[in-house]
């Protein structure tokens, strides 16, 4: 199976194979081979060269995987080489930025209006969670022209708040 | 002694105080919040009173729901845990007025002790000396702004009401006054229900150390020796050690008695902590008194072998105390690190959420207090502490040892937490010097920062993860073409297959 | 001090070797036989290494093997645990001719002290006193006939090689002890690869009370104090505490000075064990010295806050004791249960399989040594335990009672363990006033035959399992009709939909 | 639902329904409620009269479903009312006995051989578990008929093992 792997940043072409306790996987034309077996589901014992690298598969609230390797978080992704299209295209804010929430939590306050002049740094609201407030504040200078929370509402990570232009 | 105990509290707290009750063969009575259906003191409770919706204004702090749920279980006493209503007088005599028992102090202990602005005066009073600042709860920004001009900046706005690093601000100058204040004031509110701050004078690198006491109601006061919890994140407190790392017999002597003869001043009964600034030159200040049980009593129990919940709860039920000042002995050295749902990446923001996959570490020396559990979502209502691990050791150096080891086994996914930070600090030199501050951790990030090194090369972990990665996605790959051949543990044929051949 | 250390064991003790590498900032090095490819020291080990097929003697008991894994992985020193290798003389010759270090006392300390018919004429030489039997082993059951005739019924057989309960038995007459003689040899051989077995005259009521020793290799000698290990079932420990429940420094110091001497005799140096039957006017008799660590270790480590692990690899780097016997102070009281994989309601039946669940206990006091994790498949060739649980206290009955709440707090699914015998013990009142010997499991037994009623009513317990197996059975049957609405966790919608509705 | 349900060998004729967290059973007339969740797969949280029960389901690996409540296992069997036939007829020996294996095990000795007369309580084979030796022993006098496995074999448990006459 031909595979893009992402890790730290660089993408690296794959050919891996697996079964039988073994898997096998070539980067830029150098084998490593490893035993490999799940004694609980979606944790990993790989062994490379008899050292033990005790890997865990999970998956965050937001969905995302994420593998740790003796607990510590290595990001990696892996692509389809068929599928893979050349990287995900994040569109770009041409001078609209939106807020978005930093973390699950309660909107408590919110200290603008909309077509208020806002600037750079200042704050826009404040998000609570776990007893602590964080004032979001705008990337840019602007105008708030969208305000899609209320006070008192709760929010996901990752929510847009508000919309600055 | 009592027969039923009601817990008014949750999470880890309230499990440290159900295993306190069992202890004593006593029955733990749990109240939980919309949000707590499922949480762990709930399932180790021998009963569960439903006391309300999730924002704690709602439910852990309507003391009236909570004497209610103890009338009807038919519980003597209540024990408060330590923050939500354990610090106010109010509810102390609700408790007493319901013809319960109140395990903590008197209501006039508490009210003359738990407003920071009273116990100053208490203090001064008792003979302790304090640092400069207001003895009044400043009005507004304004009033501040007057104060912190006669005793010169930097200054801290402290909740009256509270502690634990809520509605806590470092002011530098004039400016920022504005802003830090009713930022304060409101985390007061919210934390504690009551706004008000008042105002000391900053003192640099100073050591948080504080005193355990324990006292019974015939006016026997004793002292467990001190705690250092200097390593504090916005002024809340992470790492704690007993002894401090200092470890100086004659200070703890000195500083014992300080709080022993504040306590007696109080008139106080129950567990509780004198806080002190203490200088590089080692002299102390009176910071406040908390007038209940602390967050970080394990580090105490490991080394004194005392039990202070069952402690508590015993002189709560009238019984003398036992111990005496000369049957304290302080033994090796321990160590705890408060486990958050937060995420030291992105500067301690808070990380609620589903905790996918939980293992707790064990084995010698080791003490996990924990209030979870894998699959609970850990709620955005509460504190996010999660667990507090505790390490022993014969020495500093084998309880941080010790401390090390139990971090590289606990594991818990879904959410971030506070143990690579952890990790990292303990591997710090300053740290293991035991040159510690309350400004340790920005000196540490600082330290950190520098020390990111990129590296370009491959090395076995991360063929090991991209070999994990690969087997999932194969696998992934495998069940969406052929839905059947997709069990739960699919891996595993390959154990049941897998002779691995070796030379 | 070593760099790297391989650990020649499984199981428990080998999670606890591998701690014990982590505190001192050694890399641990796993063996493993097919059966433990997944085990938990394989997992937590820094490297593993294949050596075998299942059988112990296809693997674990393979010295050449385990060497030959030291030398590929660079190790320094071998840790041979308990049991397996860890008292044959040979192997540890063995290990210091490839150039590494044993773990453990010279090769002659073990020929003289772990062979126990040796033993026992070292002890007399050192003057300890020693219960009457052979010093030889027996050449067969006719041989042990004749022995047991000269010294009167009731007798013991012991494995000469061995220890834990492994090829012992007690023989009550001469028509006993032909079968008694095959089944005892074929356990030793089976346990220790030698058949050899020895007799003693079978003291009644008597207490097994055993000193722990640790000594260096320039002729320190301390000891750290007695074990109470009486409550033995099949001539197995199942509960050991520290202090002995008499809890007598006088008699303490008397065997501590006993066995101190025996091992100055051997030119000991390591952790070892004294063991000694004590009969009820406190008369101590020398029993055999196990040359090695002691699975029930951890109960003196809580007491005394000493580390053996850490202390015997110090030594065997060559270290000199930096503890004084003055130093040694005994805090408190501690007690472990040993978790069993076994259905302590089918005579103790060995019970390995799946764990299909595992909660283990936590909080104050409370340390678990285990070896196993959920969804591990406790094999059937290796010893039953899959768990040591200890608790300490400041006095007895507060070790007993974290150790009851910790107990509550544990649950092992999918096989049979020894958790619910040990919850029986703990509440039984000979236990718990310290009427101790190793005859007490059996009275025990009686009194609990004694003991059950049988009643008719339904009380809630059963009601709320009703319920439970009520709704499985309901959820089964509707996923049979409807297979998409079968979910993993289908009753979490009740959870979502689950306002509970309550006056 | 209708169900018998069988506890401490008794069988009780119960009435069941459950949704939206709460759970009602009627049994002998009598009405019990129970608030009921699952915070984990198999783990149940009951809750009667406030007073707290932890349920566990569990599958022994015999396939046995158990239910241990606060961690003590209760014995509890459920049948359809409809489908319930009265009781498994588990076939009586008529003078035939199998041995069976107490534990799952190895055979490492057979000390009889078909044909041989053997008398209650005689040893006839020894399994060995987890370094402990078991003695199997005849129920009865009779003769060996068949014996089924061999010395070194693995077994399971209940796996008949020989059977007398």
């Amino acid at each position: 199976m031909k595979l893009d792997i992402e890790i730290g940043g660089k993408i690296y072409a794959a050919e891996f194979a697996a079964g039988n306790g073994m898997a096998r996987i070539a980067i830029d034309g150098k084998i490593h081979e490893a035993a490999i077996s799940e004694p609980e589901p979606g944790i990993f014992v790989v062994l490379i060269n008899e050292r033990v690298y005790s890997c865990v598969i999970d998956q965050t609230p937001a969905g995302r995987t994420e593998i740790h390797v003796n607990h510590d978080l290595i990001p990696v992704s892996v692509f389809d080489r068929k599928r893979f299209t050349g990287g995900s295209a994040g569109a770009t804010s041409h001078g609209r930025a939106s807020l978005t929430a930093p973390m699950p939590g309660k909107v408590v306050r919110i200290m603008v209006k909309v077509g208020d002049a806002v600037a750079a740094h200042q704050g826009i609201m404040v998000v609570e969670a776990m007893k602590m407030q964080n004032e979001v504040q705008s990337p840019k200078d602007g105008t708030m022209t969208e305000i899609r929370v209320s006070e008192g509402q709760t929010v996901n990570a990752g929510e847009v708040l508000a919309v600055i232009d | 002694m009592f027969r039923k105990i009601l817990i008014a509290n949750r999470g880890e707290i309230a499990v440290r105080l159900i295993r306190a009750c069992r202890d004593l063969g006593i029955s733990p009575v749990a109240v939980y919040s919309e949000a707590d259906r499922q949480a762990l003191h709930v399932r180790l409770a021998d009963e569960a009173y439903f006391i309300g919706d999730s924002p704690a204004s709602q439910s852990y702090l309507v003391g009236e729901k909570i004497i209610d749920a103890a009338r009807k279980s038919g519980a003597e006493a209540i024990h408060p845990g330590y923050g939500f209503l354990s610090e106010r007088e109010w509810f102390a005599r609700a408790v007493e007025e319901a013809g319960l028992t109140f395990i903590g102090p008197s209501p006039a202990s508490i009210e003359l002790m738990g407003d920071k602005v009273n116990a100053r005066e208490a203090a001064v009073k008792a003979g302790a000396p304090i640092v400069p600042g207001t003895t009044q709860p400043l009005m507004d920004f304004g009033d501040a702004q007057k104060v912190a001009g006669e005793i010169g900046y930097p200054v801290m706005l402290k909740a009256a009401a509270g502690g634990g690093g809520k509605g806590m601000r470092i002011v530098q100058s004039h400016e920022e006054m504005n802003a830090a204040f009713s930022m304060a004031s409101e985390e007061a509110r919210s934390a504690f229900g009551d706004p008000s701050v008042y105002i000391e004078k900053y003192i640099e690198r100073p050591r948080h150390i504080e005193i355990q006491v324990l006292a019974d109601k015939y006016g026997n006061v004793i002292h467990l020796g001190e705690r250092e919890c200097s390593i504090q994140r916005r002024h809340q407190k992470v790492i704690e050690e007993c002894p401090a790392s200092f470890n100086d017999p004659e200070l703890r002597d000195r500083m014992g008695r300080t709080a022993v003869g504040i306590a007696r001043a109080a008139g106080y009964y129950s567990v509780g902590t004198v806080e002190f600034l203490v200088d590089a030159g080692k002299n102390f200040y009176f910071l406040e008194m908390n007038t209940r049980l602390q967050v970080e009593h394990p580090v105490t129990e490991l080394v004194t072998g005392v039990d202070l919940v069952r402690e508590q709860i015993k002189v709560a039920a009238g019984d003398k105390l036992t111990i005496l000042q000369e049957d304290i002995d302080w033994k090796g050295s321990a160590i705890e690190c408060r486990i958050y749902a937060e995420d030291p990446q992105r500067n301690f923001l808070p990380s609620p959420g589903r905790i996918t996959r939980l293992r707790t570490p064990a084995g010698p020396g080791i003490r996990d207090d924990s209030g979870v559990y894998e699959g609970w979502d850990v709620p955005i209502h509460y504190d996010p502490m999660i667990s507090k691990l505790a390490a022993w050791g014969a020495s500093r150096d084998e309880a941080i040892s010790r401390m090390k080891r139990a971090l590289g086994e606990y594991f818990v996914g879904g959410i971030r937490t506070t143990i690579p930070f952890f990790k990292a600090v303990l591997d710090d030199d300053e740290f293991n010097r035991g040159e510690i501050d309350t400004g340790f951790i920005g000196r540490f990030q600082e330290r950190q920062k520098t020390g990111i090194l990129s590296d370009d090369t491959l090395d076995e972990p991360h063929i090991a993860a991209m070999i994990v990665a690969a087997s999932d996605y194969a696998r992934q790959a495998a069940s969406r073409t052929q839905p059947d051949a997709h069990a739960d543990r699919s891996f595993s044929k390959w154990k049941a297959a897998g002779r691995i051949s070796r030379k």
